[in-house]
């Protein structure tokens, strides 16, 4: 019997596999599919103070062996996501879940975060300080290590919850981010946000995205989001969640050999939506076949 | 001014218990040079309501390919082991491209039971079909199960010219009164949709149907469309604000999951944004923001 | 008829089809399958002012839609460029080429890029301030827009031949580089070089690579260089040269609408060696599909 | 010592003019439960030499696959509109594996005449082959024509165990003296391909072969081998190194393009750097560098 547990900011999952934000709604489009349990955990959609529509459509292009997303943090608002999505969230899901959260500002940020480590269910906070779609947004946070460990250090006033700071793999030097939130009382990771993209309609001779760039993600991206894990893993002492393409779960092994202490899951929920569940079903099989016995054995096993 | 008593926010009709499954295709033949339709056999179940898709995974493709049911049977009714399902596609893109080349025997990855679909419990004794194009496959199961429940059927189908005229013989058979209008007049009524629709609710103003003619158009009960954009504007501003025929109309979005879970597709309507793919693809007039 | 010239800083190509440096030799193990004067031009692999062996093997490593590959630059030096391959590439091509530099310092970019500019045949000095292959070396000068432009105005006096300078995508704003190489006397801009990644193999648990990460080209880069050609189409004046991910004539045309002048090949001509001069000849046909008449008329098509 | 009076840069001995072409696939069969033959009819006429190989590609894979060319045969010597290229291939990841599922006339597009390929004019009159596990295949093409050239060829063939031999009857009805090794002894010699060699040279050493035995092990001309990087390395250091035995290796590296273009299976030589694909895969000893 092979031991997929690991360990997150001192609550141990039964499985490193997470659905990442945006990707998996509040969980109950899938929850009617399957029984949600079996995941280590999921993140919701990302939440702000605002409730926002996002951007005009289409919001999505698709790409070699990935996709372009737009969506522009389509959320209901924190208020709304407490007062209605976290308790039918609570009737399909009975583990601590991760709250993903966005702000444009650092008071949105701080705002949104204490609300919702106020709740039970939440189990981290993941602070997204990467989203490329909003424009004058998100972004200017997660380039900079000033700003980035500026967000971080006024949240963390806001909460002992953990605290996993997203980042945006659209920079020059990730480790330098990675730092500036460690040291800022981050007490963890999590990467990578997309890759900003964009496609161009031959027809209409015009950006296929209303929004015109979009955020890539999907299998494309696992080599950039593998070096950047690695690099990271190196560059901190705090665990690594570690995403961007992951569909199998050989992808997970090998996100985790690069140093992630567990990983998230994205565009592959949207093409499949059981993809999230066959992963997890898959990780006994594949850890066999490479003579894995645990999952925490092989963290960072690359270096 | 159209009905606005009805329930705006109310469009969730078609049981949406997606399903994934295998299908097997069983016929890939062209309709026309760049139209194709495409037979599937498999677990049918999740297919209720006509106007909702199902959703192609194709190797080398990244995203499924969304695509309306043009018609459905199930085991039970046929005596066979499973239902097929029968999509009608235009050859747009790679992927469309590519689906051309699939074999007879085939199998294929498909989601089912995607969309709510058109309620047609509204249809009263004279909907009007209209369709264009592309837009014209999902019209054809609305007809069926419209005529089955004894509904007096008149169905207005577009096209750019007689070589793309697809499926006209089919509504016949179904015993609609079939309308055909070509943008070269190739065929049919020259023009669009809305101008056969217009012709037609002139000549009918002294017609048989017009029984409670008080007003001009008040012929038809409701109307069901599907079609290019453009096409939708003109049916919504001729049919529904223009006529006051209230209506159902079916969109098209780039979809990111085609069930829900991405925001991919939202689009702001008078109850609040929309999911395409799971509160649509079936809007009612009355919700859309033109 | 359809159109297929462009300009490239002065001097008119046949069509915008240019293999891309490192991918197609000097010309000759292609020439030997096709006649290579088909193409609007092509880069000749980078070439230092000392010959470089390169990295250890294994250097390449696959990807989905696409591949790493971490050759650290392997050439003869340019002294053997010019006095070995330049006078068998003019035997089997008689168009002016695209001289590939790189260095570590920047007298080595002066002394490579007077030696070559000095050849009869280079038509362009293609500046490659970005491979991120080797061990402090080109990478630092790409990623800073002082050193960036410090490299253009040392190479910029030895030579009128038009400057062509090679950006790498690894950067937070590719514009402020690109900005900075205009002012500094560019006459074009090349974009982009390979994104940085990294694969490991789950049977060792160790990098794929012997150099541990490498660039990452091929169609599965493509959105990113998509929009950091339309992203500095807007920032600068000067022609910009497109490339990432091309392997089609459509996508061709799609670079070009982003806003690229011509277009560099890579990765497609290793998979496929007639790839570019398939993409040549698929251009008429492609054009016709999406009524273009002439390609000067789409460059930038999509702003 | 090794004799190193030849011209060690001179192994571009294959006639490298690289063709693209379709092949039909005609056989897929499993020889063990993770060894295959494919046959391929197509275009052979850029196969010249053994230890050449092809590069396949693969729908939904980047690279293509690249595997040593195991037997060909030429239209013209078979009165066939093509030739067949037989290649042997284990199922290492994901590419091979799916190549298992491929059936009988699917079609692969396929690089031809790619690498040097062994020199055979150097084999003198007792070659010896040495080959391990998925290295093996190759030597088959090297054994027919080394025999039909009148060469008294040894053949050792080494396994991990003798679940996973094959080929070996195939190598005998050539007229080889083939001799197996299991790393666990389930047949023929127990260990590796050296210590087969070993013991042979040994039991050889007054029997016929050893016309000019006045050195241990003389009495081979020349060798060929194929196999994984720990065989040939033991290869060198017993046959080349110890016995004085000079030879060919073929190696395997990791490729970008396969015909010479990308320099990334560059490897040092005495020679200088050589490409394996294009300079090799075929590399004689006195150029290696271990
Ligand atoms: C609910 C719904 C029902 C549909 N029903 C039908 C139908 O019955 N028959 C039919 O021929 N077509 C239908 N379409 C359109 C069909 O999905 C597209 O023509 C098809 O996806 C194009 O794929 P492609 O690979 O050929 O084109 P490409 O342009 O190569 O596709 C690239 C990407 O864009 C998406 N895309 C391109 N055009 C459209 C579009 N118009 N709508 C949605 N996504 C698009 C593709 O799905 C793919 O993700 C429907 C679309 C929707 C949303
Ligand atoms: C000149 C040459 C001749 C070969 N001849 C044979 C043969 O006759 N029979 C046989 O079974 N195998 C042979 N190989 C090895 C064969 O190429 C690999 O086993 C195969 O590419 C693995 O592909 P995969 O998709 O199953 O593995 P994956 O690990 O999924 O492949 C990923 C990538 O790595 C490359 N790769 C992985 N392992 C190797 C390797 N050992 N050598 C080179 N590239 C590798 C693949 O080509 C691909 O690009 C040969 C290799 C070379 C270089
Ligand atoms: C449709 C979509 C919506 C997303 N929305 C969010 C979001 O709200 N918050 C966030 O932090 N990341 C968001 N992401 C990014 C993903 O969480 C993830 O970081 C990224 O997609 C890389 O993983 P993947 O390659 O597995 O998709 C979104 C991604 C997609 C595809
Ligand atoms: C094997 C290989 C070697 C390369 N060597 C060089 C080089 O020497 N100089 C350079 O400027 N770019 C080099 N590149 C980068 C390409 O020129 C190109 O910028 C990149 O591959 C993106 O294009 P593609 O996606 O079409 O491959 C190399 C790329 C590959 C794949
Ligand atoms: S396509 Fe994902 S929510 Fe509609
Ligand atoms: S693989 Fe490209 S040179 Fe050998």
């Amino acid at each position: 019997m092979v031991d997929t547990k690991v360990d997150l900011c001192g609550i141990t999952l039964d499985n490193p596999v997470i659905p990442a934000s945006g990707t998996f709604g509040y969980g109950y489009e899938f929850a009617e599919l399957y029984d949600i349990n079996c995941l280590g955990t999921f993140s919701f959609k990302g939440t702000t103070k605002e409730p926002r529509f996002g951007n005009e459509t289409p919001r999505i292009a698709e790409c070699p062996s990935g996709m372009l997303n737009a969506v522009g943090l389509q959320n209901p608002g924190v208020e709304k996501v407490i007062s209605e999505e976290l308790p039918k969230l609570a009737a399909v899901f009975s583990k601590p879940v991760m709250a993903n959260v966005s702000g444009f500002s650092i008071s949105d940020y701080t705002y949104t975060a204490e609300l919702l480590a106020a709740q039970e269910q939440v189990g981290w906070l993941e602070i997204n300080i990467s989203c490329p779609n909003v424009h004058g947004g998100g972004m200017s946070f997660g380039t900079d290590p000033g700003m980035a460990a500026e967000v971080v250090r006024a949240v963390r006033r806001t909460t002992d919850k953990p605290l996993i700071i997203k980042l945006t793999p659209n920079v020059t030097d990730i480790t330098e981010i990675a730092r500036a939130c460690e040291a800022a009382g981050a007490d963890g990771i999590s990467l990578i946000n997309t890759l900003l993209g964009m496609r161009i309609s031959l027809r209409s001779r015009k950006p296929i995205l209303a929004n015109t760039t979009g955020g890539y993600s999907g299998p494309a991206v696992l080599p950039v989001a593998l070096r950047m894990v690695y690099q990271v893993y190196d560059a901190v002492k705090i665990p690594v969640v570690g995403m961007g393409g992951i569909s199998t779960a050989e992808d997970v092994l090998e996100m985790m050999m690069a140093g992630a202490a567990a990983v998230e899951v994205g565009a592959a929920n949207l093409t499949d939506p059981f993809a999230s569940r066959d992963i997890v079903n898959g990780l006994p099989a594949a850890m066999e076949k490479y003579g894995i016995r645990s999952l925490r054995e092989i963290i960072g096993a690359a270096h | 001014m159209p009905d606005t008593g009805r329930n705006q926010t109310d469009t969730n009709r078609g049981d949406t218990d997606m399903k994934q499954g295998i299908f097997t295709i069983t016929e890939n033949t062209a309709l026309t040079p760049t139209t194709y339709r495409m037979r599937l056999e498999g677990d049918t179940g999740a297919v209720t309501a006509p106007g909702q898709f199902i959703d192609i995974r194709l190797d080398g493709h990244f995203l499924r390919r969304p695509i309306s049911v043009n018609d459905v049977t199930y085991p039970s009714s046929e005596g066979a082991d499973d239902g097929v399902v029968t999509v009608i596609y235009k050859v747009l893109g790679a992927g469309t491209e590519e689906m051309t080349r699939f074999e007879s025997g085939k199998k294929l990855d498909v989601l089912t039971g995607l969309g709510n679909g058109y309620d047609l419990s509204d249809a009263g004794a004279h909907p009007v079909l209209i369709g264009g194009g592309v837009g014209i496959p999902p019209l054809y199961l609305a007809a069926r199960r419209l005529t089955d429940q004894g509904a007096d059927v008149t169905v207005i189908l577009g096209f750019n010219t007689s070589e793309e005229m697809y499926y006209v013989s089919e509504f016949e058979e179904l015993g609609c009164r079939t309308i055909v209008a070509t943008a070269d007049g190739s065929a049919g009524i020259q023009g669009f949709v809305t101008d056969a629709f217009r012709e037609l609710a002139c000549e009918c103003e002294a017609s048989c149907l017009a029984e409670d003619a008080d007003t001009e158009y008040r012929q038809f009960t409701h109307f069901y469309t599907c079609g290019p954009e453009p096409m939708l504007r003109a049916v919504f501003r001729e049919v529904y604000k223009d006529a006051g025929i209230s209506g159902q109309m079916s969109f098209e979005e780039r979809m990111g999951c085609g069930f829900g879970a991405c925001m991919g597709c939202s689009i702001r309507t008078a109850g609040g944004y929309k999911r395409i793919c799971k509160d649509g693809p079936v809007l009612r007039t009355e919700e859309i923001l033109w």
